[in-house]
C-alpha cells in the first residue's frame, strides 16, 4: 500500500488537512469526516490526490479497492449516503473488468474504458476549484460595501389617472348589478338638475338662508338653465332637503336648509 | 501602532462606514469599527470634522434619533425623485363606483351609495375621493343621524375636462329583456 | 437655461444619485435625472471625471453589469466587516459548486448539474441561489419532461463585481502532479 508513504500528499482545499492520514477512521469521526465529501467524484479525487496517482493513467485496481473500502465504512454507519457512492462502486468495478479484457492492438486512446471517468473527474475538479474561487471573491455584502446614503423622499404620490371612460364604465357596472335601476335612465337633463341640487346646497351651506330670487342668475343664465335651477329647488324640497318659506302673500320667498330646530 | 494612524485615516473609515450603511450608525456602532479603544469624545470630534469636510458637498452628515447618517442635500431631492417615480396606483373598483354614483346621483348620502352598491361603503373610499378633491360634503339630509350629502366638486369637472355635469355621457340603461 | 448649469453641478447631481442609490445606476437611469436632453457621451465624460474626483478618496466609482455604483475601497473592508459580523452568509460547498456549474456551463438543467457533481441536487440548494437572485430559470430544454434551464442573473454579476460573464476567473485545468 502506498498510503503510508503518501500521507502528506498536498491536496487543494484546506478541509483535507484535517482528514485522517490513512484509511483508518475512528468510527465516531467518520460521520463528520464524510460531510467533507460532496459525493463519489469528490471522494475519488481525494484518493487520487492523496496517493498522487496519475489521473491520465489511473491504476484502477488500487483506486477501486480503496474506494470500496471507504464506501463499506460509510455503509456501516450512514446507509442513506450510499446510493450515489454505490453506483460509482459499480462503475469502477465495471471499468476495471473491461480493462482486464484483451484489447485489439489498434485500439484508439478514446476507447480506454477509463476515459469517461477521467473526463468527469477533470470536469468536476475544475468546477470544484472554480467554486472555491467564487467563494473567495469579494461579494456585495461580503467584502464589498456599496454606497447607500440616505435621501429624503418627497411623499408626493402621483394620483391615479382616471378617464371619463373609466367613470362611465364604473357607473355601467353599478347599474348592471343594481337591478332596481334597470329601468331608470339618467339623461342629460337630470344630470343638470342633480348638479344644480348640489350647487344650491353648497350655496346654502355658507349663506344659511337666501332669497328665492337670489338662487337664479337671470342676467347670465338662459331660460333652460333657469328652468333646471327651478327643478333642482323643487327636487330638493321634495327630498326634504330645503325649506321654502313665505311670511305672507307677495312677500319675499326664502329658501333655507331644512333643519329640525 | 494603531491601524488607522492619523486623523485623516480615521475620518476616512468613518466616512466609508457612513456612506455604505443602510441605517444610521450609533456612536457604539462606530466605535466597533476600530479594534483599538477610542474615547467617545474623540469620535464626536472626528464626526464634527467630517461634517465640516462635507459642508460644501453633496451629502450632509446629520444626526437622527438612532445615530448619524449621510443624506443628500435637499437641493438634490428633485433630481433624485426622478429616479424613483412613484408608481401610479389604480383606484379600486369600490372607489370608481362610488365616484360614479356620486357623479350621477348627487347629492347622495353614504346610505344611498350603500343601497345602490349593495355593500357597506369603506370610509377609506370616501377619504380617497375627498383627498383627491373630487367629492365633498354639501349638506346633511334631515333624517335621524343627519347623514352627510356628497356631491362632486368643480375640481372634479376640471380633472375630467367637463364644463358641467350634463357633459357626462348620458347613460342609457340597457333594459334587460324580461327585467 | 438648464437646471444644473455647470459641469460641477451636473457631477454633483450624479454623485448624489450614485451615493444614495442601493442599486447600480444604468446610463439610462442617470439620463432620467435631468429634464434636459444629455448626450450619452457627455454623461460618460462626466462619470469619468467623477471617477477621477474620487480617485484618492474612500469610495470608488465602478462599473458592473447593470451600471455604475460607488463602493468602499478594498482597504476599508476589514473595518466595515466589523459593523455586521453576524451578517456574512457563508454558503456550503454544494451551493458554491452548483453556482459555479451554472455560471461556467449555463444554461444547464438540474440533470446537467447532477451529472457534473455526481450527486443529486438538493432542492434547498437551488432555492438558496434563487432567493439570493443569483440564479434564475431562463427556459426549458426541449426534451421529455421539459426540464428548466438555469442561468446566472445580472444581480449575480453585480454582486461579484463583474460587468459580464467573461470577467469570471478563467477555469483552472486539472494539473497533473509531475506532468
Amino acid at each position: 500500500m502506498v498510503i503510508e508513504a503518501q500521507r502528506n500528499a498536498k491536496i487543494k482545499g484546506e478541509e483535507f488537512t484535517t482528514l485522517p492520514k490513512d484509511l483508518y477512521i475512528p468510527p465516531d469521526a467518520l460521520e463528520v469526516y464524510l460531510e467533507a465529501f460532496e459525493g463519489p467524484l469528490d471522494l475519488l479525487l481525494y484518493l487520487i490526490r492523496k496517493h498522487n496517482l496519475d489521473i491520465l493513467d489511473i491504476p484502477m485496481a488500487d483506486l477501486t479497492r480503496q474506494y470500496v473500502q471507504y464506501v463499506e465504512k460509510m455503509r456501516a454507519i450512514k446507509l442513506e449516503l450510499a446510493a450515489d457512492y454505490l453506483l460509482m462502486s459499480a462503475m469502477l468495478i465495471e471499468i476495471k473488468s473491461r480493462m482486464l479484457l484483451p484489447k485489439p492492438a489498434e485500439i484508439a486512446e478514446e476507447d480506454d474504458p477509463r476515459a469517461e471517468l477521467v473526463r468527469r473527474l477533470m470536469e468536476y475538479e475544475a468546477i470544484k476549484l472554480a467554486a472555491q474561487r467564487l467563494d473567495e471573491m469579494p461579494k456585495v455584502g461580503d467584502g464589498i460595501s456599496v454606497a447607500s446614503a440616505y435621501f429624503e423622499q418627497i411623499s408626493l404620490v402621483k394620483p391615479p389617472e382616471v378617464s371619463l371612460v373609466d367613470l362611465t364604465e364604473a357607473w355601467r357596472n353599478v347599474l348592471k348589478r343594481a337591478s332596481h335601476f334597470q329601468h331608470h335612465k339618467v339623461g342629460r337633463a337630470e344630470l343638470s338638475v342633480r348638479e344644480h341640487m348640489s350647487l344650491i346646497l353648497r350655496r346654502l351651506q355658507s349663506a344659511r338662508m337666501l332669497e328665492f330670487t337670489e338662487l337664479f342668475d337671470i342676467a347670465h343664465d338662459g331660460i333652460p338653465k333657469l328652468v333646471v335651477c327651478f327643478l333642482a329647488i323643487l327636487e330638493l324640497a321634495r327630498e326634504g332637503l330645503l325649506r321654502i318659506t313665505q311670511q305672507q302673500a307677495f312677500s319675499p320667498i326664502y329658501v333655507q336648509i331644512n333643519s329640525d330646530e | 501602532m494603531s491601524e488607522a494612524s492619523n486623523i485623516r485615516e480615521l475620518k476616512n473609515v468613518l466616512e466609508a462606514a457612513l456612506l455604505t450603511s443602510h441605517q444610521p450608525l450609533s456612536l457604539d456602532d462606530m466605535l466597533r469599527l476600530f479594534t483599538e479603544r477610542m474615547e467617545r469624545a474623540t469620535l464626536r470630534m472626528l464626526l464634527d470634522e467630517l461634517k465640516q469636510d462635507w459642508a460644501e458637498r453633496t451629502m450632509e452628515l446629520v444626526q437622527v434619533a438612532s445615530g448619524y447618517r449621510f443624506q443628500a442635500r435637499e437641493k438634490y431631492t428633485t433630481y433624485l425623485m426622478r429616479l424613483h417615480p412613484e408608481k401610479q396606483v389604480k383606484y379600486s373598483r369600490a372607489v370608481m363606483e362610488t365616484l360614479a354614483i356620486i357623479a350621477y346621483r348627487q347629492p347622495v348620502t353614504r346610505g344611498d351609495i350603500e343601497e345602490i352598491r349593495g355593500v357597506a361603503v369603506n370610509p377609506n373610499v370616501m377619504r380617497q375621493l375627498q383627498e383627491r378633491d373630487w367629492v365633498d360634503v354639501v349638506g346633511q339630509r334631515e333624517v335621524p343621524g343627519r347623514p352627510s350629502l356628497y356631491a362632486t366638486t368643480k375640481h372634479f369637472l376640471n380633472d375630467f375636462n367637463l364644463r358641467s355635469l350634463d357633459e357626462l355621457p348620458a347613460m342609457e340603461v340597457f333594459v334587460q329583456p324580461g327585467a
